[in-house]
């Protein structure tokens, strides 16, 4: 895709391109990696700790127990982002920290921190989900196209 | 005065009477903290939002400036500046509050060099006796137009650089001691398709090599005539990019001529990856910094490139590659200079 | 559309399901299980349905603990399976599930493999055995277990 | 046990996620919206809920179980309803993470400001 677009480019920005890119410095893609899974790891090693806790101590199932997780969770991150400690985290673990769902409820959350000098209403509301928001988006129509083809599947009766 | 095709050569001898450096905590722990006037330790500048924060800084800026030279303000003619948030808000803002006629100008991180060069002209030109020249930019300010809020746990790659907290005002003069400058090339957009935001200075070299070879053929000289030639924010990529390839156009600049404001700022070890950019990152470090240099006589002459590149998050949404500018503004020391 | 593919297999190998059948039972009993044998003293609380269910699934060496409490209509056993077994946990569940039916048809028979339910039994099954426990406190219980493991979300 | 694979499955999908980021490119929000996509399809091709057996939180942690959860919030929904199920049932399950975050948000805005 990317080599598409670069053949239309006139050849003294494709020569430049190149020069350039010797000299760019590379991301660290292992590194990256291996970081993304110990804090990515860690964060759901918490998770499997605070549902076996809710398990235990309180009335919930292991399939119960998904949500006050996940909202536990949550709550850790707004701690996280308020203080101003979870960008940093953010920035060594990359996506350990944000395929999570507190990276999730991270960019919810710094997004609401960060418009509140425009109003509650206008900021902080319109612009909460502005990161967040995709996600939402595409999770709920991913699942309502899988969802009706399986509930039409089995309608045919095919599965 | 105009000489070659985009060059100025400013012989009535416009003067940088005074400037007014202002950083905020993270450039308080760089490396130059000495070169600033007012150094801040909070981010919010006890402001209710960032914008305002930003806005205190120019104001601050130019008070300083002026204070410096003890020009009253009413003797000022035009207040040259602009900034990075939309519309220019912030320096509109503080244009009101010191009431001096304005024109606002936008050309993201070359801003200085471009605002430097306007007023240099009007003066040398005799359309007015003194203008202050300056930009600003705020770290948080910018994070959240050009990229993530500010406590938002994106990874940044290490192509990407911090924009720097603060503001740098130079209070150019017809006539008094300081500074001269002495010339200025108005750059052209020079776009090599490279569309990343978080590596502009890749996507500025180009521009800032373009400008410089420029200035040189405009001006005739070569390479050497300047102890200094200070890059606006290039990092640490862009800095070897344009640097190859000057030598590759058969400029020969040596390595320790070539210094880049985005290199300087900041000590080793500071989280900023590639090096720092931001409008107010050339200017407090030109201003504050270089000009210090200057006045001390460590370099006689430099040549400041400002580099700018002028994407909005709007362009690279839609797949626009940046436009990258950059204007160089020559200095010299004043007693060098006739 | 390469990427996507690459994307496709990455997702695909790191869910690698098997598709052979669940459990096999075992000749031997599964020894290293704790089976607590229930007998009370009322016959109103008699857990022999119970007993013999534990003693049926014992001959699965891939179960790690059985639970199980009963009253005259219900029977409600809870299993833990081994960690590198929990892929076909569901397949696994359906079938011991199917078992059990078959096996105690005059009862209606809830077999689950949650933890949760295994710590309530448990503890209901501790209760039972030091005989504190009437047939109405017991039936209460059991119907509250079970309702919480009918709970979805 | 399960300790040990939350870890392992939670951080295999974090890479995942890693070389999304790095080796394609992408921004944080291309890459989580196709996890969330891969998490909705693993599902409705039964693939997800074996892993949640397997490795607990460290399936339903990452953003992935979103995606699977609002399938099978659906999937239950349109077993009683049909296909209008479908549309009714997607936040059935999947509620707390949304709704968690928005009120956190509004506590958080309530409460903090950024740092810079």
């Amino acid at each position: 895709m990317a080599d598409k677009k670069k053949k239309k480019l006139p050849p003294e920005a494709q020569n430049y391109q190149a020069f350039q890119q010797d000299r760019e410095v590379k991301r660290p893609v292992l590194l990256n990696c291996l970081k993304a899974f110990l804090v990515g790891g860690f964060i759901c090693f918490i998770g499997q700790l605070i549902s076996t806790f809710y398990v235990y101590y309180f009335n919930f199932t292991e399939q119960t127990a998904g949500n006050p997780t996940t909202a536990t969770l949550i709550f850790i991150t707004m701690l996280l982002t308020g203080f101003g400690i979870y960008d940093r985290i953010g920035q060594f673990a990359g996506a350990g920290s944000a395929v999570p769902v507190t990276g999730f409820g991270n960019a919810v959350i710094s997004s609401a921190i960060e418009y509140k000098t425009e109003g509650f209403i206008l900021g902080v509301g319109s612009n909460m989900l502005k990161l967040a928001g995709p996600v939402i988006v595409y999770g709920v129509f991913s699942a309502f196209v899988i969802a009706l083809i399986k509930t039409l599947l089995i309608k045919w009766g095919v599965i | 005065m105009l000489q070659g095709h985009q060059t100025w050569v400013f012989e009535n001898k416009p003067t940088i009477i005074s400037t007014g450096v202002v950083g905020g905590p993270f450039e308080a722990k760089g490396s130059i903290p000495e070169d600033f006037d007012i150094l801040h330790e909070d981010m919010w500048l006890k402001q209710d939002s960032f914008e305002k924060a930003q806005q205190m800084l120019m104001e601050e800026s130019c008070q300083v400036a002026l204070k410096k030279s003890s020009i009253e303000k009413e003797q000022v003619q035009f207040f040259i500046s602009g900034d990075l948030i939309n519309q220019i808000t912030p320096t509109s803002f503080t244009a009101k509050t010191i009431g001096i006629p304005y024109l606002g100008i936008f050309s993201a991180c070359a801003t200085s060099a471009e605002s430097l060069a306007l007023s240099a002209y009007l003066i040398n030109s005799g359309g007015a006796d003194y203008i202050l020249s300056g930009t600003s930019s705020h770290n948080a300010t910018a994070e959240k137009q050009f990229r993530y809020p500010t406590e938002y746990g994106g990874q940044k790659p290490p192509t990407s650089q911090w924009t720097v907290t603060g503001a740098g005002c130079a209070l150019v003069a017809k006539e008094g001691s300081g500074p001269v400058v002495t010339s200025a090339t108005i750059g052209k957009i020079v776009d090599m398709g490279i569309t990343d935001p978080f590596n502009m200075g890749g996507a500025m070299a180009a521009a800032a090599v373009n400008t410089i070879e420029t200035h040189f053929k405009d001006r005739n000289i070569d390479p050497s005539y300047y102890d200094l030639i200070v890059t606006g924010d290039l990092g640490h990529i862009g800095r070897e990019v344009s640097l190859d390839l000057l030598k590759q156009r058969g400029l020969s600049i040596r390595e320790d001529q070539y210094v880049d404001c985005g290199l300087t700022i900041y000590r080793e070890g500071q989280p900023v990856l590639a090096g720092a950019s931001g409008p107010a990152c050339s200017a407090v470090v030109t201003y504050g910094h270089f000009l210090n240099k200057l006045k001390r006589g460590e370099i006689k002459r430099m040549l400041l490139v400002a580099t700018g590149s002028l994407h909005s998050p709007l362009s690279i949404q839609q797949k626009d590659p940046i436009p990258c500018i950059a204007h160089a503004v020559s200095i010299e020391s004043g007693s060098d200079a006739t | 559309m390469k990427r996507w593919l690459l994307l496709i297999g990455l997702l695909c190998t790191l869910s690698s399901c098997g598709n052979e059948s669940a459990l096999e039972p075992s000749k031997n009993k599964n020894e290293a299980l704790d089976l607590t044998h229930i007998s009370t003293k009322d016959q109103n609380t008699s857990q022999q349905q119970a007993n013999q269910a534990k003693a049926a699934l014992s001959n699965y060496k891939e179960i790690t603990a059985i639970k199980a409490v009963n009253t005259s209509k219900q029977l409600i056993i809870a299993v833990q399976v081994e960690q590198n077994q929990r892929l076909k946990l569901a397949k696994i569940r359906k079938q011991l599930s199917k078992e059990m039916k078959e096996m105690f048809p005059d009862l209606k028979v809830e077999l689950t493999t949650d933890k949760k339910i295994a710590i309530e039994l448990e503890k209901l099954e501790e209760k039972l055995k030091s005989g504190s426990m009437s047939k109405k406190s017991m039936e209460k219980r059991v119907k509250k277990i079970v309702d919480l493991s009918k709970e979805q979300t | 046990m399960i300790f040990f694979w939350a870890f392992v499955i939670g951080g295999a999908i974090c890479v995942i996620g890693q070389i999304l980021f790095d080796v394609f490119k992408m921004n944080p929000g291309q890459t989580l919206t196709i996890l969330v996509i891969a998490g909705a399809v693993l599902d409705g091709i039964g693939l997800y809920e074996p892993l949640i057996d397997f490795a607990g939180a460290g399936a339903t942690v990452p953003i992935t179980s979103f995606g699977n959860s609002l399938v099978h919030g659906a999937m239950q929904e349109a077993e009683k309803h049909g296909l209008v199920g479908v549309v009714t049932g997607m936040f059935e399950v999947t509620s707390a993470g949304i709704s968690a975050a928005i009120v956190f948000g509004v506590i958080g805005a309530i409460i903090f400001k950024p740092k810079g």
